[in-house]
């Protein structure tokens, strides 16, 4: 039976993976997908806790679920709108790599 | 009117006359020097008044400045004996003066001006003259200063004359700043700037005789500035850029007469205060007496020889306050001395004009025929300042020196021994500038003076030759006590007379061309000008400078500046952490997350 | 009326205006603004007449949304912010449209005028949110429509860039918001600010360091929103590169939200002495270096947009002293009231700025050159925000860090308060660059023509100006209206 | 079983969540992260949170890999461009991950709960679709309907964003 | 709202200046609107009740009740000379402005604006107007120096706005330290209720807060060695400018000390008089030699009025009525004479194009009128006796000397002596600079078609020498309206 410390530990890999893709890449998608995987990582946190801390009528606690629903929601939204920019950002200037991104500094 | 009022009119005419003369007549020459005459004549005319009638007391004040309960300078009149005789000598040589200055200054442009400041003039010294109390003679004091200063500057397109009123000026004032910590001493130790309460409180400082001593010789330094004793004797030899009435009037007769009137003064609180105090008073007159009278053996300008001889007789007077049990005796010379100083200046100015503004008395010679009357005045102007028996300085200098034989042997030889120098340079003055035969174009063609310049010269040759007989005396003096010197005393002080009077005519009756004796430590005036001028310019100058860097560069530089461009710096380091890329911004981020977290769980 | 009825206004407004947009043929699409700025107005009237007693406080809804003074006051700032972003927007229109690939006049403009209108939904039910799923909810509301907004102008690289560089950051913060309230849920089991009130005091001395994380991240992300070194660095970047609008947009209205937020959570959390122990340094330290980073930072800046932008991060930082000397009794009101101050004179300088650089063509310090005799008044509009900005006295940004330093003081932060002073007079420095250009040096261009201003535009720089100097002078009102 | 389930689907899921950090290729990132979600959805079932992992096949393996495939087609992202390899940066990166996993580390073992294992449920078989769907109607109707106003401007903007040309 | 005869002296400049800026004639119309204001500050003067004594004209409007802001104004003896001062200068410098080439309009709107600023702090009763009022002046006068000043003016003008903006900060530090000191329950900002307070013991605020009053005033009096914005700042600001600012704004740091810091911290003031005495002497001497090695006339005015200022702190130091009473005294005399000294600076830098010592010299001889002004004004600054300056030192002097013991000096004494020397030092620069500028030969830039100065201009530098005479022959005259205000105070 795995405890609720070895979901923890998985979740804060998976969260430290996703931003490692974002601190170490270059390429607007992949940080994306980083970032995807940090909101997994929360979710999955997230559900080892409702699991945990079962309800008086023992079940889990199905508010966190509705949580994990929203952010999974939300991530979609934001994948979509981040898409878009991302989309319009190519169709400008023909890449998607962060370090072309540089017209403003100082 | 109210005799009462009589002081007061004396007081404030002057004032009024140079606030006319000031804003109305300020283009009017003629109207200028009318008005200021009327002026002095009025206030000459009270001035007797007020001295034939010795029971006129005046009690009203006005109040200056009064906060109540704590602090009051009232603006009052002193009326008693000595404040009497220096009224009537003042107001009435100045008359004399500004009644000779309307021939002086003949054709002047700044005629309106210089009466302006004449007015001014005699208003602070007579504001000194019937001062109540230490502030209101410390007010009057600098207005004299300020007034010499105008005076002496005069010719201010000349740099000499402007450069000699800033320094008349400037040694004033560092003799005012002992001056006013002297009286802000004795306020703090006796409650009171008015002399009467001030010497009433002394016993509460005589518990502390340091703290008294000192207050006296603080006191004391308005004394040595205005009365130009040693070590700020400088300005008034400068002083003789001024016009030749102003050096007359201010220079011989009355300003510098002031310091001596004010420690007469204030004779009770130095009688009061430890000998030391007078000890010390005694040696700079001395001092200032003999060795003005060494630098005035060797100079050659009229009017600077008279100017040196003046610091000499106003050492005299200070050691006569230094030695003597009463102030009379310093009075009594400060009183001969006005009238003697005054008419030897009118006559060198008399000669000045004569010559056309030559003042190299190797320039002049056998004046005699050509200005007799001016000559005749001078020779007895002179006969009584080098003390000659029979003329009115040789009672009053004597009185002096015999008071130091009786008090301080020391004392009295230097002070008789200046006696030989006395006799030296005034009798080199009058030989050369009026026997043997003229050494110059002007001497040869020079006509006696008119008789508004003539006229005072006679006037005050009177007084010069009999101010000195008790019985004329008596009429302005009480009887004073006799300094008792045995008669030794005066025969030696008639013998280095004698000795100085000889040795003058050996050396310059025959007419030399130019001086037989050269002394460069003498003529040089013992070389103090030049350290003053080094101590302006390299320790002042020098301190102003580097005072300039350092505000400039550090306090400014450093500290206000540099505190500004760091703050700049930093920001503009700052702003280079945003370098526009965004994995770098997301590694700040990450960065200040684990940064922000450390700190909050684990700290 | 039930305070709950003014977002539904709000949105329904907004879908209203879609509807317009979606059947108006070519045109300027000013109608739109036009309505939106008058329903806007409407709700905004309204929030005067709201009575929280109306809520059903059993219902659902009850536990996701409070109407306090607070959530009141914020809604009123975002209804404000969102009707001056109306007037920014028609003035700033002929760029917005010249960055766009329309095929027709004013393709693309109606959709910019309406979706801050949703935005502002977002702001108000952030003002409300109590309960973790409704922040997070609301916040991204906001955040996503940033996102669009920020970007807008598509053929316009440097809005490109800055909503890029917004968005990568943005979902990073949300990642870290999510993770923290993970965190916070899972040690309290509650995402409910009052219930996690009630079970904080309740729970083991061990799992402080657990709670603190959750928080920690939690405030990292609102420190994002509201621009709290170190994790200021996306806000020069995005508020130079967002058209204008949308930078006065976020830079107060969005800044607001998130400072209630972190007031929210704040407040839950402090109650604790041991947290509270913890947290007030940490805050106290984020404020003295925000305040420096911005206000120094912003010394060398030339360009007037980044400027602000920098001065936004500096004003971050006084109103998280504000926070940190939460202890202090009127340090709600202070904060509430800088918070206001701020978008007025901020609101001011963006319009003035907008209309200038219309005219010269830039929004460099240097295109102000002159102003002063160019168009006196709005001049003397630039010249009350910088000197509001810089906290002069009789306006209302001296009276805001007034109140935040009195509290500052109370609470005995003597240090930040000297960093204060400090960056206050660095502040002169740079506000009074742009009084600098304006007033002493002669415009680039001398016969330039005059400078057209649109009436509402005109209107609602009056007013700004007076309501600058109203609440600088007599601010009772407001103050009262805070109580 | 459930042990080895758990450590399986981990080891899956991270191993793909490396893979998608590591890959030069996006479209290989793209397979990888939708292998990393799969074996999430299944990390959710051994959580007993059956209708979440559903959703999570759905929503992303499904919708969102999908769309970002799509648009990596679209864009036509070949291997990215071999650029010069930052290696401030990279080590700079690895410093900050290597403190946020100690951190991480540091708190879930402090955690207390941490060494607990899952108390068991009262009753089975019942349906958290239904239980789901209750709280999301019931209790967080508010939230929800923001939801929905949060996707109604997303897809505004995804349309002005991305329509070629605006009508 | 009750109405007072002051607000009108705050709304007349303020409604002139925007008057000005409205372009309307601005010159006829400010000397019109300082002209009424000076009438009506020598109505107030004259209609003040000495019987009753303490703040009069007293009108107050609560504006924010809870930090206890209201817009009260009320003058007692101490602002009543001091708005005089005001007065005056401001129609003298409105007077002596010379012919403005651009934005005419804005000079005097912001000549004004700083007369506005001025008048309201010093008849505010309320410390939140007190201090907004006099930063109210900060944005006029960087707008002069930065518009119109001559020199660096740009770098000098950023330079002094930065400076007293931190200085002003520091202030206010130290105001709302004041504030909270008091009891929750009398907390005010009412400055009468502070003084009562400070009066009854009951307020504390401690050193630290005195020492942000003293170095925030401190800054804006330009207390050594925070002192080196003003002398560049008024060498560089136009002469009205600069006589506003030198002869008026500076006074209220000190008047704000005296205001607040005498009642309510006459512990920490005594506790940290040894600090103020070597700052001060700093002032004195330091920036006295300082003053001596200029090289330019308006920068040695300027830091001639930097010297100044240490008198005015050692009356501060010494915390007796003699010594306050002279510091305001002082205040008075020295806003005068500054003024005067720099509008006939401007005169000089009009008709010469200079103000080199090096290029001047010998203007007495062709501008005899400017030459008498000026020694008149000269005078006045090394404190000679006849005008008010010297009243005031001399208080100044007797009030810390005061502070000694007959016997050994103690520091207040030694002070006093150091201090004094500074007559010297004024002496000589002062002496110097006339000597230079007017005597001797003549200067290269001096040419003989230069005019004599103006007969308005005369007349402005006349009212203000006049004003100094007057109360330097009767103090009385500010005196009885200052005496009251220390009355209180200890021997």
């Amino acid at each position: 039976m795995p405890l609720l410390g070895d979901y923890l530990i998985v979740s804060g890999f998976l969260f430290a993976i996703g931003l490692a893709g974002v601190l170490l890449r270059r390429n607007l998608l992949i940080i994306f997908m980083g970032l995807e995987l940090m909101l997994n990582a929360a979710n999955l946190s997230l559900v080892a806790f409702a699991r945990h801390g079962v309800t008086a009528f023992g079940a889990p606690d199905y508010n966190a679920q509705v949580l994990v629903f929203f952010i999974i929601t939300v991530a979609a939204a934001e994948v979509a709108v981040g898409l878009a920019i991302i989309v319009a950002l190519y169709r400008l200037r023909q890449t998607t790599h962060v370090e072309d991104l540089n017209r403003m500094k100082f | 009117m109210d005799p009462q009022l009589y002081p007061w009119i004396i007081l404030f005419t002057p004032l009024a006359a140079a606030g006319v003369i000031l804003f109305v007549f300020s283009r009017r020459p003629t109207a200028a020097g009318s008005i200021a005459v009327v002026a002095a004549v009025l206030a000459c005319f009270l001035s007797w008044r007020v001295f034939l009638d010795p029971s006129l007391t005046v009690t009203a004040q006005i109040p200056w400045i009064e906060i109540p309960g704590v602090f009051s300078v009232p603006i009052g009149i002193i009326l008693d004996n000595l404040s009497r005789v220096m009224l009537v000598v003042v107001t009435s040589i100045a008359t004399l003066v500004f009644i000779y200055s309307a021939g002086y200054m003949r054709g002047d442009e700044g005629i309106p001006r210089y009466y302006a400041a004449l007015c001014l003039f005699l208003f602070s010294m007579l504001g000194i003259v019937l001062a109540d109390n230490f502030v209101m003679m410390f007010i009057f004091w600098e207005l004299v200063g300020v007034s010499s200063y105008i005076l002496i500057g005069h010719y201010f397109r000349k740099n000499s004359a402007a450069d000699a009123g800033k320094q008349a000026f400037l040694v004033n004032r560092v003799g005012d700043f002992g001056f006013m910590l002297g009286i802000l001493m004795l306020w703090l130790a006796t409650g009171s700037v008015v002399f009467s309460a001030v010497e009433a409180n002394l016993s509460s400082v005589t518990l502390h005789p340091g703290y008294l001593t000192a207050a006296c010789l603080l006191v004391f330094c308005g004394t040595i500035g205005k009365s130009a004793q040693m070590p700020l004797h400088v300005w008034l030899p400068n002083s003789m850029e001024g016009p030749t009435p102003v050096s007359s009037l201010l220079h011989a007769a009355t300003m510098v007469a002031a310091g001596v009137y004010m420690l007469a003064r204030i004779f009770p609180v130095l009688l009061a205060a430890p000998e030391v105090v007078r000890e010390v008073i005694l040696w700079i007159g001395a001092v200032t007496c003999f060795a003005a009278g060494l630098m005035a053996t060797q100079q050659d300008d009229i009017k600077r020889i008279l100017a040196y001889s003046t610091i000499s007789q106003l050492g005299y007077m200070v050691v006569g306050i230094g030695v003597a049990s009463t102030a009379d005796a310093a009075m009594f010379h400060l009183f001969t001395h006005a009238f003697f100083k005054c008419l030897l200046f009118l006559c060198a100015g008399s000669v000045i004009i004569a010559l056309h503004h030559e003042q190299d008395i190797w320039k002049m010679g056998g004046l005699l025929r050509r200005m007799p009357v001016t000559a005749l005045c001078m020779l007895a102007g002179g006969l009584a300042l080098a003390g000659t028996p029979f003329f009115s300085g040789s009672f009053s200098k004597d009185n002096i020196i015999e008071w130091a034989w009786m008090n301080n042997r020391a004392g009295f030889w230097v002070t008789a021994s200046a006696v030989f120098l006395t006799a030296i340079y005034t009798f080199r003055l009058l030989f050369v500038v009026f026997l043997g035969r003229p050494r110059g174009e002007h001497a040869e063609h020079a006509k006696e003076s008119p008789l508004v310049m003539t006229l005072p010269l006679v006037i005050l040759a009177v007084p010069a030759v009999i101010a000195g007989y008790p019985w004329f005396r008596r009429f302005f003096f009480e009887e004073m006590p006799h300094a008792g010197a045995p008669a030794a005393a005066h025969t030696i002080i008639l013998a280095f007379l004698g000795a100085g009077a000889v040795l003058a005519a050996l050396l310059y009756l025959r007419g030399p061309a130019k001086d037989p004796v050269r002394i460069p430590l003498f003529a040089n005036r013992l070389y103090i000008d030049n350290f003053y001028d080094w101590l302006v310019a390299r320790v002042q100058g020098g301190l102003a400078v580097l005072s300039s860097w350092f505000d400039r560069w550090i306090i400014d530089g450093v500290f206000a500046t540099g505190a500004a461009r760091t703050v700049w710096a930093a920001g503009y380091v700052l702003r280079l952490l945003q370098v526009g890329n965004l994995q770098a911004y997301a590694f700040f981020f990450g960065a200040g997350v684990v940064a922000v977290l450390y700190f909050l769980v684990f700290r | 009326m039930n305070p709950l009825y003014l977002e539904v206004s709000v949105v329904v407004l907004g879908i209203v205006m879609l509807m317009a947009e979606a059947f108006s043929g070519a045109g300027s699409r000013r109608g739109i603004a036009g309505l939106g700025i008058l329903g806007l107005l409407a709700v905004l009237a309204a929030t005067f007449f709201v009575n929280p007693a109306a809520m059903d406080a059993a219902a659902p809804y009850a536990r996701f949304y409070s109407a306090d003074l607070l959530a009141i006051f914020l809604k009123q700032l975002s209804l404000l912010a969102t009707i001056i972003f109306l007037v920014m927007a028609l003035e700033y229109a002929p760029t917005v449209e010249a960055n766009l690939p329309s095929e027709r006049r004013g393709a693309g403009l109606g959709e910019f005028y309406t979706i801050p209108v949703f935005t502002c939904a977002g702001l108000m039910w952030m003002a409300s949110a109590k309960d973790f799923v409704m922040i997070f909810v609301s916040l991204e509301l906001v955040t996503i429509s940033f996102y669009i907004l920020v970007s807008y102008l598509r053929r316009n690289r440097d809005s490109l860039e800055a909503g890029t560089k917004y968005l990568v950051l943005g979902a990073l913060s949300t990642g870290f918001l999510v993770y923290g309230i993970t965190w916070i849920f899972g040690v309290t089991g509650h995402t409910n600010l009052p219930e996690i009130a009630r079970a904080l005091p309740t729970l083991d001395h061990a799992v402080a360091p657990a709670l603190l994380f959750g928080f920690g991240l939690v405030l990292i992300a609102l420190g994002f929103k509201i621009a709290a070194a170190p994790f200021q660095f996306w806000v020069p970047d995005v508020y130079q590169g967002a058209p204008t609008p949308v930078t006065a947009f976020l830079s107060t209205a969005s800044k607001a939200a998130g400072f209630i937020v972190l007031l929210r959570v704040f407040q839950t959390f402090v109650i604790v002495p041991e947290l509270q122990a913890k947290i007030l340094p940490l805050v106290a330290v984020l404020a003295g270096a925000t305040m420096v980073f911005g206000n120094l930072a912003a010394i060398p800046q030339s360009n007037l947009k980044r400027l602000l932008a920098y001065s936004s991060i500096g004003h971050a930082g006084y109103l998280l002293l504000g926070v940190a000397s939460i202890g202090a009794p009127f340090a709600g009101i202070a904060i509430l009231f800088y918070l206001g101050a701020y978008l007025l004179m901020t609101m001011l300088a963006f319009l003035v700025m907008i209309v200038v650089a219309k005219a010269t063509g830039g929004d460099d310090i240097s295109d102000f050159a002159g102003l002063g005799r160019r168009a006196p008044h709005l001049a003397f509009g630039m010249l009350l925000a910088m000197l509001s900005l810089a906290g002069l006295p009789l306006t209302a940004g001296f009276l805001g860090k007034l109140f935040i330093f009195e509290c500052a003081f109370r609470q005995e932060h003597y240090l930040l308060v000297a960093l204060g002073v400090v960056t206050v007079a660095a502040g002169f420095y740079y506000y009074l660059k742009v009084v600098r250009a304006m007033y002493w040096q002669q415009p680039a261009d001398p016969g330039a023509p005059e400078i057209e201003v649109g009436g509402l535009a005109k209107i609602t720089i009056a007013t700004l100006c007076a309501l600058i100097i109203w609440l600088g002078v007599y601010p009772a009102p407001l103050l009262a209206l805070l109580r | 079983m459930l042990i080895i389930q758990f450590w399986v689907l981990s080891v899956l899921m991270l191993g793909s969540a490396v893979c998608v950090v590591v890959f030069r290729n996006a479209v290989n990132s793209a397979m990888s992260l939708v292998l990393s979600f799969l074996a999430l959805s299944g990390l959710y079932v051994t959580l007993d949170a059956f209708f979440i992992g559903i959703i999570q096949v759905l929503v992303y393996a499904g919708a969102v890999m999908v769309l970002f495939l799509f648009i990596i087609m679209l864009l036509d992202l070949k291997v990215e461009a071999r650029r010069t390899l930052n290696l401030a940066a990279v080590f700079g990166g690895l410093a900050v991950l290597a403190g946020f996993v100690f951190l991480i580390g540091q708190i879930v073992l402090s955690f207390p709960a941490s060494g607990e294992s899952f108390p068991a449920l009262a009753r089975t078989g019942y349906s958290d679709v239904s239980e789901v769907g209750v709280a999301l109607f019931g209790n967080f109707n508010l939230p929800f309907q923001v939801i929905g106003v949060l996707l109604l401007v997303s897809t505004i903007g995804v349309v002005i964003l991305s329509r070629r040309s605006l009508r | 709202m009750t109405p007072s005869p002051l607000l009108s002296l705050i709304l007349i400049p303020l409604v002139t200046a925007l008057f000005c800026m409205a372009g309307a004639a601005p010159r006829r119309i400010s000397i019109f609107g300082a002209g009424a204001n000076l009438l009506l500050s020598l109505y107030l003067l004259a209609s003040y009740n000495q019987a009753i004594g303490g703040f009069q004209f007293v009108s107050e409007n609560p504006l924010f009740a809870a930090y206890g802001i209201s817009f009260s104004l009320g003058v007692d003896g101490l602002s009543l000379v001091l708005l005089l001062l005001c007065t005056l200068v401001t129609f003298a410098a409105v007077w002596v402005t010379p012919k403005i080439e651009k934005q005419e309009g804005m000079f005097y709107a912001c000549l004004l604006f700083i007369s506005v600023g001025a008048v309201g702090a010093f008849a505010s009763i309320d410390l939140f107007f007190f201090y907004a009022f006099h930063e109210l002046a900060l944005i006029p006068t960087f707008l002069l120096i930065g518009i119109w000043g001559s020199g660096e003016r740009q770098r000098i003008a950023w330079k002094v706005t930065i400076y007293l903006a931190f200085g002003s900060f520091i202030l206010l530090l130290g105001l709302i330290g004041l504030w909270l000191a008091a009891p929750d329950n009398l907390r005010s900002l009412d400055i009468r209720m502070l003084q009562q307070l400070g009066y009854a013991g009951l307020l504390s605020p401690g050193p630290a807060v005195y020492l942000l009053l003293l170095f925030g005033f401190g800054i804006l009096i330009a207390l050594f060695p925070f002192h080196t914005w003003a002398p560049e700042a008024y060498a560089s600001a136009p002469a009205p400018a600069a006589m506003l600012h030198a002869g008026v704004l500076k006074k209220f740091g000190l008047y704000g000390l005296l205001r607040l810091a005498v009642p309510i911290f006459p512990a920490e003031i005594q506790q940290f008089a040894h600090l103020l005495l070597v700052l001060l002497l700093g002032n004195i001497l330091y920036v006295g030699f300082v003053t001596i090695a200029q090289k330019r006339l308006n920068l040695m005015l300027g830091y001639s009025s930097v010297m100044h200022m240490g008198y005015a702190f050692l009356g501060l130091a010494a915390l007796n009525q003699l010594g306050l009473g002279g510091m305001a005294l002082m205040m008075f005399a020295h806003g005068l004479t500054i003024a005067a000294l720099f509008a006939l600076c401007g005169e000089i830098a009009r008709r010469t194009g200079t103000l080199e010592f090096s290029e001047l010299g010998g203007m007495a001889g062709i501008t005899p009128k400017l030459g008498l002004l000026f020694g008149f004004a000269a005078m006045a600054s090394v404190g000679l006796p006849g005008f008010s300056s010297f009243a005031g030192e001399i208080l100044i002097f007797f009030g810390a000397f005061a502070r000694g013991a007959t016997g050994c000096f103690n520091w207040f004494q030694t002070a006093t002596a150091l201090a004094l020397w500074g007559v010297v030092i004024s002496a000589v620069y002062m002496l110097r600079a006339y000597r230079r500028v007017f005597w001797g030969g003549r200067g290269t830039a001096v040419k003989d078609e230069i005019a004599d100065i103006s007969a308005g201009s005369r007349w402005a530098i006349i009212l203000l020498l006049a004003a100094l005479l007057v109360t330097g022959f009767r103090p009385g005259l500010l005196l009885e309206y200052l005496n009251p205000v220390f009355a209180y105070l200890p021997q």
